[in-house]
């Protein structure tokens, strides 16, 4: 019993104040939670509604879809259905993530409703060199994919960036970053087509 | 009673050679690449050149004098770090990079460090390196020689407009056959003219006849050593080999790999800089073999075409290990720890 | 002509600085006058100081004792000269400072120059008749101590030791530093000397081999010598080897290398692998003592440089002022700028002319501003580029720009991790140093920071 | 076989590529503080890889079946850092009692690494990189602990040659160390994108 | 030199004399690494003012009950708690800034300073000082790496607060972007403090007489 | 707030309140256990320092941790001021712990310097032109004729770490204002000319040489030393003479008439007073100028 009383008096106020830190941070989460919530929903949404200007609201249409990657790898990414005000269906859009030159580059895509054409892409998260692959942001580029065909697409080294068709025109000094985004295009737009076939949504 | 009569330690002699004669050796050894230089890319070679040797005197005046040092211009060190830079930038690079560029490898890659002899790095490389993060994309414009185009633009024309006729180095179609888009013998085919010098590429590095008459020089002067410079090509030379004999469809030859890029100007006049390279003789072999390594690595599998300056960069920064490695031993052995 | 010695005749390292003989080696040895005082230094050898054995006043007869001492590792010294202690007082030293000196008035009147006799050295003397351990004896007594520039005394290395017999002695002749011709001009003087010498030694010191190690550079000397020592000995025993013109060649430890192919442990000296280093002017002294009976009390001098007037080689009563010294070779001219005790590369600078020579003064060296460039006497030192010549040169095979710039920042024990004790101050690494640092000299001090770091430990 | 690849990949791109003190900025107090002689600078970076390991291990267990998922994520940082020092202070402790000659070589350096962001750093990178591989896990803590290790040391070589050059006094000490170390890290550009 | 501490001195203190950054050369990873530009800078700064507000009232609080085996585990929780705090609050409120920031805001907990100042001012001082103290600190730790952000995120983009301020055909530097540029900076911001100090040093002693005179 | 959301607050609270509960409770335990169990004794000194010092192992001071500067100070207490988190406060706490030891008379120990030349009394055979310290310059045969006198390349300046000795015209002299008595002057000087002497008194006398040579000779190198000529030891019985060089008695040292009569009797003015308040050297007066006319 001695050797409980003296592990009290020695500890007593590391044992009470993480007792009451605990529940300081859970409440604080608790309190914050549905903003955090929201928040997360809304960049991804606000993204998508980048794309889909005319788009209300999101709701995942396919969850968990299976992409293979290639070598055996498999993702699983949410399909979003977005809605006009009328319920309509505008498109689809999707998370799609591959390496690009120094880290993983994460985008999101979104394309027309019969999954034909492509409405564009934004970076939801990259680490490439900035300067350099970084460029990938910028609309010199994004801008080549908007009304794109949905199909494979091909990497060019020179060419008019202006013209939109299935040509796209890498960024000089970092074909390689251009080079990925458009991999990561192929590797996903044709698997999420196969799946939205198989759900009949297309 | 003795007024003139100075005394000080043993030896009362000296053989006459200096820092600056050293220093001397290595500009007089770099003139037929200049002058190939002048002949390939003519106004642009002149004015970076130019352009390298005053930024570097004066940055170096700023910082002795920031730091109340008496002037070390004479030493000759400044010019040939200039004059190493210049060499190893594209020709079409506009001349406030080259400022820049030129400051930074005095300013930061020399003189923070305590000036000549201190540096870790070479400081023409930490130049090169900067510019190279900086403004990716004015380092990776090639300029076709004037020999093989007649209307060379002229300086304040490519300032202004991109559209300079640009030609893909021998690298650059390396690294396209990595890929599988073409054949390496395409690379190959252009070992002729790199012999010349009638490719694109940086000012100095395109002709390999004029380096090798001025790394002749080098040696027969004894100015360096002959280690370094072949550790350096014969270790490229064994990983460029061994990966030709696996594909050569996608692996250029061996022999393009030492005459294209910076291999030759790297191993005879950067690699080879005292500074930063180890001090004996094994730290030598060992640091030539690095470079030689890491270049290749970078050329076959990174993402970079050419990888000489981090090669330097990153073998400089390992030499005071290699120093520690290869610590000299004392020809009688080393003594006894109890002794 | 050479021997079958097993060596390369080289050693790896060294430098070839030009080598400036040609000033004195024609030159025969002259006899210097009789200088009007003479200051007997009480320490000239490494090892214990003598104790003066005469007062002030005292009368004292050449070759008569002056300073002795108890210790194993110590020598005699002897006066050159008929005449009177005038006082004992401090004197400078090239290497000690102040030391205590026999000051002695000469009687100039009763006083011929002494002479060197090489009939004494060629009419048989019977070698069999005398044991070891005489010699031995004699040598102590005769103040001998070694002449190449240690001074360490002779004796204490002609002892045999139980623990590693002596296999084979190697006389040095090499003379591998610019200017000197003193033991180049003995030996095509008086050969008969140095070989009776060289036979005194070997048998006193129980070595059953003998190698005479002479430069490439001195065909005469080797001519001279390998005649002399067939007509005199015959070739069995003692050799002679032509070893290649380089300095250090005559460091001992390269020698070793060089004729025998065999290193000296770092930090250890010849005896431990069972050599013995003399020199030739030692070996000529040993001989003067045991045959002729004479101490050491003269020697040959080498006056050279661009900055005397008569460069030559002279037979000087050691104890005389450098100064003095200086006189017999006509004075130093005008452009003189630096006056050295011994050679270029080794010797050390001296300031003070009154600083008496000692058995260890072979040479003095007088150089102008031209010998040394402008920059060197200017001392203009740049940073070290880390070309990397001064360890190709260095004979020891050591860090030399390490060791300095440690020294220089006083990381004693960084220097220590470089072996800096292990220096034998060649100075060929500031010879070769194109940034002209001073690496000999701060290696040096080191040497000495770290004597005295050592002294002051245990308390 | 293909597992081994991603871990050996995985490896050589932290030590390499990723490298925690070049491109992460993590453990700059000590990579400045011990750099100053390469024994203590290889102690400091021995005692870094063996408690990287063993906390990017622990928390990742932690991580993996107790807090993700779990309304409890919200404690992962509180219980990371009491991971970390109270493992870093046990081990100490331990060491310090029992293999004294161990402690004085690298021992005294564990006291310094709870404050070090590249252990806390290092185990919220492997959150949020998403591994879900136990052996992944270890082998990118002890990468990152041999990265810290090479990077530290080639720092302690620099240095010590610096000791012996004519640095300006205004740049003595930590500002030569930076510069230093942002040479560096363009050096180890060279790397970049070699991995993917 | 040890006298009392007062609340505009202790405040001072922080912003110059013992810079965390500059003298102390404390927390230097999210120094380096969220000064690409002013805005993460910014709020990591607001960040760890508030972490070591909160952590040095509660270590003042607490402290003359800790024990000496668990003193370091209580600051570590103590920090770690509050920084839990302000990444939520970024979270929700400020997401954007939560995302640049990512890992760097909950190393805020083994950030050297903050343990530093628990340890050395609140566990020795009272609540006034101790709050004074953190205040100090961390205006001064903001400040600083403001400054340096502000640097860097002009030479590399040309740009402040995403507002063009250089000339139009100003290229920017990417390398102020990447690690170089930070540590470069940071470096040459030393020296030139080191030198700033210097002089100020000698200033002192030349007017040492009047400053000691005034007081 | 309605009383329905604290309860549902505690509900998703309590279980994080709890595991953090048991997770401290749980190092607690440990750690209690452990540094009760795992006590390692240590030196008090040492553990005096490591008190002192601010303990957040920060490797700031080149160490790991505070425990490794704390013993490195303590063997070594010219590693004094690493600490920068600690601050000038901290250094202050160790000095005081390791209170730098006085001497036997329980006066502190100062250094004296025994030369008086600066460089214009003394005689110079010729220019010394190597490496500028005076290990080095004492190395190399005597440019200044004096062996034995202050040489003026600082290596004692340089070894001081308080910036407490200055060159002055050739001749190192102590400020006493700063000097902290570390000896390490003394330890630096080639010619081992500076003594470490208890300062009885703020000014303490002293014979200003280390002059060996006899009064002629010294006399010739130098105008200022001592020529051995014993009037000091005349005059008081503190003065003694041996080996050419007079020598006074620091411990009995007490300012009297007898000490006095030595300072201003001494021909060379080789008497000297030093400390914080000392008099400036006497000088020799000028001999009337008609002498030379
Ligand atoms: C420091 C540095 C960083 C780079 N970063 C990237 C990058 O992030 N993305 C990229 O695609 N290329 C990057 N590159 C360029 C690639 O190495 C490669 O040279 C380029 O992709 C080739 O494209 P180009 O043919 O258009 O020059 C970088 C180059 C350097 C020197
Ligand atoms: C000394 C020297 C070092 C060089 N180092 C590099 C390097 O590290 N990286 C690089 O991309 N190019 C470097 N270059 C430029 C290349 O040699 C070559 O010109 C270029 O990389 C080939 O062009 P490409 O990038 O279009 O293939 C260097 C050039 C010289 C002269
Ligand atoms: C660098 C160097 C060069 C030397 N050169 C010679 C030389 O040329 N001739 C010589 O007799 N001794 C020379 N010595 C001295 C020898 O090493 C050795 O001490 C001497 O030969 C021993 O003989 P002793 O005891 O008779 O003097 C030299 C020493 C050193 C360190
Ligand atoms: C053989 C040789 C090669 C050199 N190479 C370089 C070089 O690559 N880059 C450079 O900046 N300086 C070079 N230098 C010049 C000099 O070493 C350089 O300015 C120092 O690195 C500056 O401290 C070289 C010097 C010599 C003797
Ligand atoms: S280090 Fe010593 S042994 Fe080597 S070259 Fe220099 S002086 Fe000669
Ligand atoms: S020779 Fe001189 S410049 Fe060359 S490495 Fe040696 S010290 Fe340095
Ligand atoms: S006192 Fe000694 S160390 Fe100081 S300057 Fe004089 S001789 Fe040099
Ligand atoms: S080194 Fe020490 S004893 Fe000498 S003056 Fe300086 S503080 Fe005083
Ligand atoms: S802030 Fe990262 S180690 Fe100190």
């Amino acid at each position: 019993m001695l050797k409980v009383k003296h592990f009290i008096e020695q500890s007593w106020l590391l044992i009470v104040a993480s007792f009451i830190f605990g529940l300081l941070v859970a409440v604080t989460y608790a309190s914050w939670k549905p903003r955090i919530d929201q928040n997360e929903k809304d960049k991804l949404n606000n993204l998508m509604r980048f794309m889909i200007t005319d788009a209300n609201s999101f709701e995942i249409a396919v969850r968990d879809a299976e992409i293979n990657t290639g070598k055996g790898k498999i993702l699983k990414t949410n399909i979003y259905k977005a809605l006009y005000t009328d319920g309509r269906t505008l498109g689809y859009a999707f998370v799609a993530v591959g390496s690009g030159f120094a880290d993983k580059i994460k985008l999101v895509i979104a394309t027309d409703i019969h999954c034909e054409k492509v409405f564009g892409f934004k970076v939801l998260a990259s680490n490439e060199t900035p300067g350099f692959g970084s460029k990938i942001t910028e609309d010199f580029y994004t801008n080549q994919f908007k009304g794109a065909p949905a199909t494979e697409l091909i990497v060019s080294k020179t060419g008019d960036p202006e013209i939109i068709d299935d040509k796209i025109i890498t960024i000089s000094g970092a074909t390689v970053s251009s080079e990925a985004v458009v991999k990561i295009f192929n590797t996903f737009i044709a698997q999420i087509k196969q799946k939205l076939e198989e759900q009949g949504l297309i | 009673m003795l007024e003139n009569i100075a005394v000080s330690s043993s030896p009362h002699i000296s053989k006459p050679l200096s820092t600056r004669t050293v220093m001397l050796d290595v500009i007089i050894a770099l003139v037929p690449a200049m002058i190939a230089a002048v002949i390939f890319f003519r106004l642009y070679a002149v004015t970076i050149l130019l352009t390298c040797i005053v930024t570097a005197v004066i940055t170096e005046l700023i910082c002795n004098h920031i730091r109340k040092k008496p002037n070390s211009l004479g030493d000759l060190s400044a010019i040939l770090t200039a004059i190493l830079l210049a060499l190893s930038l594209p020709p079409a690079i506009p001349l406030w990079a080259v400022i820049i560029g030129t400051a930074f490898a005095i300013a930061i890659g020399k003189m923070v460090f305590g000036g000549l002899g201190a540096n870790v790095f070479n400081p023409a490389m930490v130049g090169r390196a900067f510019l190279t993060a900086s403004f990716g994309m004015l380092m990776t414009t090639w300029t076709v020689p004037a020999t093989i185009n007649p209307e060379m633009p002229t300086i304040t024309e490519s300032v202004k407009s991109t559209d300079i006729r640009t030609q893909a180095t021998p690298l650059a179609k390396s690294k396209e056959a990595l890929k599988g888009k073409i054949n390496a013998s395409v690379a190959n085919n252009l070992i002729k003219d790199a012999f010349t010098g009638q490719i694109g590429g940086c000012l100095g590095e395109t002709s390999t006849i004029a380096l090798l008459i001025g790394a002749a020089y080098l040696l027969i002067r004894k100015t360096i050593t002959i280690h370094i410079p072949l550790a350096v090509l014969i270790s490229a030379f064994i990983f460029a080999g061994v990966a030709y004999l696996i594909n050569p469809d996608a692996y250029i030859s061996p022999l393009t790999h030492l005459t294209t890029g910076g291999m030759l100007l790297c191993a005879f006049f950067i690699a080879t800089d005292p500074v930063t390279a180890p001090l004996t003789t094994k730290g030598m072999w060992i640091f030539g073999i690095g470079v030689g390594a890491i270049v290749m690595l970078i050329r076959i599998i990174g993402e970079y075409p050419e990888g000489i300056m981090y090669a330097i960069l990153l073998m400089n920064a390992v030499t005071p290990l290699i120093d520690r490695l290869c610590r000299v031993i004392p020809v009688g052995g080393i003594p006894n720890a109890k002794s | 002509m050479t021997a079958n010695a097993k060596g390369q005749f080289t050693f790896p390292g060294g430098v070839h600085p030009p080598d400036s003989k040609t000033l004195t080696e024609d030159s025969p040895i002259q006899i210097a006058p009789v200088p009007k005082q003479v200051a007997i230094m009480l320490s000239q050898h490494i090892g214990a100081p003598c104790s003066p054995t005469v007062q002030k006043g005292d009368e004292v007869q050449a070759g008569q004792v002056v300073g002795n001492a108890d210790a194993f590792v110590c020598a005699p010294v002897h006066s050159p000269v008929n005449g009177k202690v005038k006082e004992i007082a401090l004197r400078s030293h090239v290497v000690l400072g102040r030391v205590q000196a026999v000051i002695i008035d000469v009687d100039l009147e009763n006083n011929p120059p002494k002479k060197i006799n090489p009939e004494k050295y060629t009419n048989g003397f019977d070698f069999d008749a005398i044991s070891p351990l005489q010699i031995r004896d004699t040598v102590r007594n005769a103040g001998l101590v070694g002449m190449g520039g240690a001074g360490f005394p002779t004796r204490v290395k002609l002892e045999p030791n139980e623990q590693s017999p002596k296999k084979i002695m190697i006389v040095n002749a090499c003379e591998c530093e610019p200017y000197i011709t003193c033991d180049y001009r003995m030996m095509l003087e008086n050969p008969e000397q140095i070989i009776a010498g060289v036979k005194l030694a070997k048998k006193a010191s129980e070595s059953p081999r003998v190698i005479i190690a002479i430069e490439d550079n001195k065909p005469k000397a080797i001519q001279m010598m390998a005649r002399k020592l067939r007509e005199l000995h015959g070739t069995e025993n003692i050799e002679i080897a032509a070893v290649k013109t380089k300095y250090p060649q005559g460091g001992e430890r390269q020698l070793i290398t060089s004729v025998l192919n065999q290193y000296v442990p770092t930090g250890g000296i010849p005896p431990m692998i069972g050599i013995l280093v003399l020199n030739t002017a030692t070996t000529a002294a040993i001989a003067e003592a045991v045959i002729a009976d004479w101490p050491l009390t003269h020697r040959v001098v080498t006056i050279s440089g661009e900055g005397v007037s008569n460069p030559g080689n002279y037979y000087c009563s050691i104890g005389t002022s450098i100064a003095e010294v200086l006189e017999f070779a006509g004075g130093t001219n005008s452009e003189a700028v630096r006056i050295i005790s011994g050679g270029p590369m080794m010797g050390i600078a001296i300031a003070d002319l009154d600083t008496p020579i000692t058995k260890t003064s072979g040479a003095i060296t007088v150089l102008t501003k031209q010998q040394i460039g402008k920059a060197k006497f200017a001392n203009q030192q740049t940073p070290c580029i880390r070309c990397g010549r001064c360890l190709e040169i260095c004979p020891e095979q050591l860090n030399p720009t390490k060791i300095a710039h440690a020294v220089k920042h006083e990381l004693l024990d960084t220097a220590q991790t470089y072996f800096m004790t292990a220096c034998i101050e060649c100075g060929c690494c500031s010879y070769v140093c194109p940034a002209n640092i001073e690496l000999t000299g701060y290696i040096k001090t080191g040497k000495i920071l770290l004597a005295r770091q050592k002294k002051k430990m245990p308390q | 076989m293909d597992t081994f690849n991603t871990l050996l990949l995985g490896f050589i791109s932290i030590v390499l590529i990723n490298n925690l003190v070049f491109t992460k900025f993590l453990g700059i107090c000590p990579y400045l503080g011990v750099s100053g002689r390469i024994d203590m600078a290889f102690g400091m970076g021995m005692a870094v890889t063996f408690v990287v390991t063993l906390s990017g291990t622990l928390t990742w267990l932690i991580d993996y079946f107790l807090l993700q998922d779990s309304p409890l994520e919200v404690t992962r940082y509180v219980c990371f850092i009491l991971v970390i020092a109270g493992t870093v202070q046990l081990v100490e402790m331990y060491v310090r009692k029992f293999f004294p000659p161990l402690y004085e070589s690298f021992g005294i350096f564990l006291p310094l690494i709870t404050t070090n962001c590249a252990i806390l750093g290092l185990c919220l990178f492997i959150n949020l990189w998403e591994i879900d591989n136990f052996l992944e896990a270890v082998v990118l803590s002890f990468g990152a602990g041999i990265g810290f290790t090479m990077a530290i040391c080639i720092m302690a070589g620099i240095r010590e040659n610096l000791k012996l050059a004519d640095v300006p006094d205004c740049l003595k000490g930590a500002p030569i160390t930076l510069i230093t170390a942002g040479l560096l890290t363009l050096a180890f550009m060279g790397f970049a994108g070699m991995i993917k | 030199m040890a006298q009392k501490p007062t609340i505009s001195r202790t405040f001072i203190m922080g912003l110059w004399e013992e810079n965390p950054v500059f003298r102390l050369l404390l927390g230097m990873c999210p120094t380096l690494a969220v000064t690409a530009a002013v805005k993460p800078a910014l709020t990591m700064g607001l960040c760890v003012i508030f972490v070591m507000i909160c952590s040095n009232i509660v270590v003042s609080l607490m402290r003359n009950l800790l024990k000496p085996h668990l003193r370091i585990l209580m600051f570590t929780l103590t920090i770690a708690t509050f920084v839990t705090i302000a990444d939520l609050f970024l979270k929700a409120f400020v997401p954007v800034m939560s995302e640049t920031l990512g890992p760097y805001v909950p190393l805020i907990i083994v950030n050297c300073i903050i343990i530093c100042r628990a340890e050395a001012c609140a566990s020795k001082n009272g609540l006034v000082i101790s709050v004074v103290d953190a205040i100090g600190m961390g205006v001064g730790f903001t400040a600083t790496i403001c400054v340096l952000a502000a640097i860097r995120e002009i030479l590399s983009t040309g740009n402040i607060f995403d507002i063009p301020v250089m000339f139009k055909s100003f290229v920017p530097w990417a390398a102020m972007a990447m690690p170089v540029g930070a540590f470069i900076t940071l470096g040459l911001m030393l020296g030139l403090v080191n030198i700033i100090t210097k002089e100020k040093e000698k200033n002192k002693n030349s007017h040492s007489c009047s400053v000691e005179g005034s007081e | 707030m309605t009383v329905a959301d604290i309860i549902q607050l505690w509900n998703s609270a309590w279980p994080a309140g709890v595991t953090m509960l048991t997770l401290g409770s749980a190092f607690a335990i440990v750690l209690l256990i452990a540094s009760e169990k795992l006590k390692v004794e240590i030196d008090p000194k040492i553990e005096q320092i490591h008190e002192a010092l601010p303990q957040i192992d920060c490797g700031a001071c080149g160490f790991a941790g505070c425990g490794s500067y704390a013993k490195a100070v303590a063997a070594d207490p010219e590693l004094i001021g690493k600490c920068a988190p600690g601050g000038a406060e901290t250094s202050d706490k160790i000095a005081e712990i390791l209170s730098l030891q006085a001497s036997a008379g329980g006066h502190p120990q100062k250094p004296i310097i025994h030369c008086r030349a600066h460089t214009a009394d003394r005689t110079y055979y010729a220019r010394y032109g190597g490496i500028e310290t005076c290990t080095a310059a004492n190395a190399l045969a005597n440019v200044q004729a004096c062996k034995f006198g202050c040489l003026g390349y600082g290596d004692c300046v340089d070894a001081c770490k308080f910036d407490a000795l200055h060159n002055i015209d050739g001749l190192a002299t102590v400020d006493y204002e700063k000097c902290t008595g570390c000896t390490a002057c003394a330890k630096a000087c080639p010619r081992n000319l500076i003594e470490m002497v208890p300062f009885s008194h703020e000014n303490m006398m002293t014979v200003a040489c280390s002059s060996k040579e006899n009064g002629k000779t010294t006399r010739q190198m130098c105008k200022v030393g001592c020529i051995a000529c014993s009037l000091c030891t005349k005059k008081s019985e503190l003065f003694t003479m041996a080996d050419n060089i007079a020598k006074m008695d620091y411990e009995k040292f007490q300012p009297s008439d007898q000490t006095e009569e030595a300072y201003t009797k001494c021909p060379t003015c080789v008497i000297v007073y030093r400390g914080k308040s000392a008099p400036a050297p006497r000088q020799k007066e000028k001999k009337p100028a008609p002498a030379k006319a």
